[in-house]
């Protein structure tokens, strides 16, 4: 049998050596969205041991002009991305494990998916998850690789616990304004590139090629050929709640509620309920099919409603397709399902 | 003289990529509450900041010399 | 019906107007390897209009860490690259039309399929077939896009004729020694990043941003965190062959002849012979079984045997896999086909 | 002086990826030919050669604070 590796292993920096190191490690890809499916082709093609990648969302055709896992079957059955994501990376490499979970992350449910993990990747598209992330990466001592891409642009750091500062020592608060694929559109090249560098430091770690490691933040605009590096020498901030001396985890911390989220590029809205609870589905199936055609799979139940698309989530997330204002997603989901008497909680 | 390099949004909102101004002895907050004020340029508070391509904070005084680097924190992915 | 391309038209270089445009355009991708993989990938999800695509290549299991239209079960099947690529394309997207090529391409062939494109994407991996390029390009006045990638380098520049130097400009003659997967190996990253580059200039050309497309040669090392570029305006060489005032398209006129190619990464040797035949292909299939499975789909046999796996072509071409060195399948070749009687020419 | 810059498979061939040589004067055909007996780096004089970021042939003749950027072709893809 041919070894697939070869000119992998042909590469000096991670050899044989490195190869058989990467076959051993496990990695977990926060989203699987368009960077998130990047890296895990990536890094599964490359041959890595096992992969947990988690996401709450489904495919959706605007979805497909920059994430690469997909394909239009799966758009138009709404599959979940993380189940999409796995079928796909197991027909690229049946020896790669994945655990594939359609989840709606928070501070819990992550930490216990994050035990016996050598390095987080980013696949997010908000700072609310990264910045829990970046307090568990803290807490258990493990990596993490940000990337972030919107227009033509990308950015991406390394962050390793013990050693450079984190993402909190780098924004004192959670941006409130960051820019997306909402504000600027996104363009393919983009994603490639972010995700290219993301899974280029990934490799240098899990082949213990720590001193290859990249120190500094790089910033690109692929399309007007700009590239930049910004040093962390000052980076550090011994205050800091997440990494400092006298840590807090406060994101770790947060109280659940019921939120309101606008998802990045969709003109979707997604509602969570404050506890998680199980929908009567032969009932909203009966209530819905008057409206519109209802379909379901086994994870997530969907309906046309005048202008909309209702994804009803078996974990009791509700996302509306086509609603551009909080508001409006809000009052769809109160004629539906309001005998569950969310308190819902706007996050901005 | 102080050069200030824009990048991603700001370049937009600005249609410049960069300008010379006669701040030594500010500090990066001053400078940023000042551009925000002056350019209507929104965020700018948030961009992180980089002086002489190295990571800074807002306490730091500028001087003579410096080349600021403005970058807007990117969300999407 | 959502709009599938709303992000990207998003993005204000392109625009409405850009994304009307590159639906109406033309590309050929010469190669479906690592860097036409990516690029064929990006390219159709973007939503081009119209991609040729030419590979002589079947899909092998050392491919799958860098090529990534492919799985494991092509590589069982010995897939060529151009039909598992366009299947895999097609799924991706059903509007563009894809027209695929099991083609070893020379200047006669590729100049039939050249006309009506509007542009030439480089996934080749030697520089025989991109010298060709180079003269077509020049003939019928269609730029090109130079990517290679080895190890952890890649370059890239874009071939505008009447604009900027030719590569017979850059290069007196063809380089007798490039860095390839065979002598330095190859990751991923390494590949994702060329091809980013490469088609972020396509979508420039396409949309009609001329103005925007970068004017200098671009070399990068994505492990060690090298980038330069390097500007071309002493690169032009008025007494040119191929671009200047007395040009003669050297490499459109060569003489055909049988000859022996190593190709690139997988210690495979090809086997052309100087003229097209048909081989009896049951005479064949009954010499080998008793040497090892013989399988056959409807673009080559193939059969293991001792050591190597040879794959014949129904265009007459001969892989031997498993080869280092061009005597040794010369041998293999000679034993089997020996009554062909080929004038075996050794190119180096 | 000049600075002569190597990149990829030069600078593992020599271990380093740069040098100063007091080379003004030379053409870059005669520091390659110079460098490949020298240091025995095969196929220098198949690179392409960049002095200053321009893109320039062999017969440029160097002059002292000159930078040179060597780099070898790259076939595979």
């Amino acid at each position: 049998m041919e070894n697939r590796y070869a000119k992998q292993e042909l590469f000096s920096p991670i050899g044989r050596e490195g190869q058989n190191l990467l076959q051993t490690k496990h990695i977990l890809i926060m989203g699987a969205g368009a960077l998130g499916s990047a890296n895990a082709e990536m890094l599964v093609r490359a041959g890595i041991g096992k992969v947990t990648i988690i996401d709450r969302d489904i495919v959706e055709s605007s979805n497909l002009h920059r994430q690469q896992l997909y394909t239009e079957k799966e758009a138009e059955e709404h599959t979940p991305k993380a189940i999409a994501a796995k079928e796909r990376l197991q027909r690229i490499n049946q020896d790669t494990i994945i655990d594939a979970f359609v989840l709606d992350a928070d501070a819990a449910n992550l930490e216990k998916l994050i035990r016996n993990v050598n390095l987080i990747i980013d696949g997010t598209d908000n700072f609310d998850i990264r910045f829990i992330l970046n307090d568990l990466s803290q807490k258990y001592q493990i990596p993490w690789i940000f990337g972030a891409s919107a227009g033509s642009f990308g950015m991406t750091y390394t962050f390793i616990p013990g050693k450079t500062p984190c993402l909190h020592c780098l924004f004192p608060s959670i941006p409130g304004i960051g820019m997306s694929c909402d504000t600027s559109g996104i363009i393919g090249p983009a994603i490639q590139m972010t995700a290219s560098y993301q899974t280029t430091e990934a490799m240098k770690w899990l082949t213990e090629n720590e001193e290859a490691l990249r120190t500094s933040l790089l910033f690109f605009d692929i399309w007007h050929g700009q590239q930049q590096t910004i040093g962390m020498n000052k980076g550090k901030n011994k205050e800091c709640l997440s990494c400092g001396n006298h840590r807090t985890y406060p994101y770790l911390n947060q109280q659940e509620a019921a939120y309101i989220d606008v998802l990045c590029g969709q003109d979707t809205v997604q509602i969570r309920p404050s506890s998680k609870k199980k929908y009567d589905f032969s009932y909203i199936a009966k209530h819905l099919q008057s409206h519109g055609h209802v379909r379901s799979n086994s994870y997530v139940l969907t309906c046309l409603y005048r202008d909309y698309r209702l994804a009803v989530f078996y974990d009791g997330r509700v996302l509306i397709h086509g609603a551009k204002k909080k508001d409006e997603a809000k009052s769809i989901y109160n004629e539906f399902f309001a005998e569950t008497n969310l308190n819902l909680v706007t996050k901005e | 003289m102080i050069k200030v390099l824009f990048f991603a949004r700001l370049q937009e909102e600005l249609g410049k990529d960069n300008m010379e101004l006669d701040t030594a002895g500010w500090t990066i907050d001053e400078l940023k509450n000042w551009l925000e004020t002056e350019y209507k340029l929104d965020g700018v508070t948030q961009t992180m900041t980089a002086v002489n391509e190295e990571f800074t904070d807002g306490s730091h005084i500028l001087a003579s010399g410096d080349t600021v680097a403005l970058i807007p924190p990117v969300s999407g992915g």
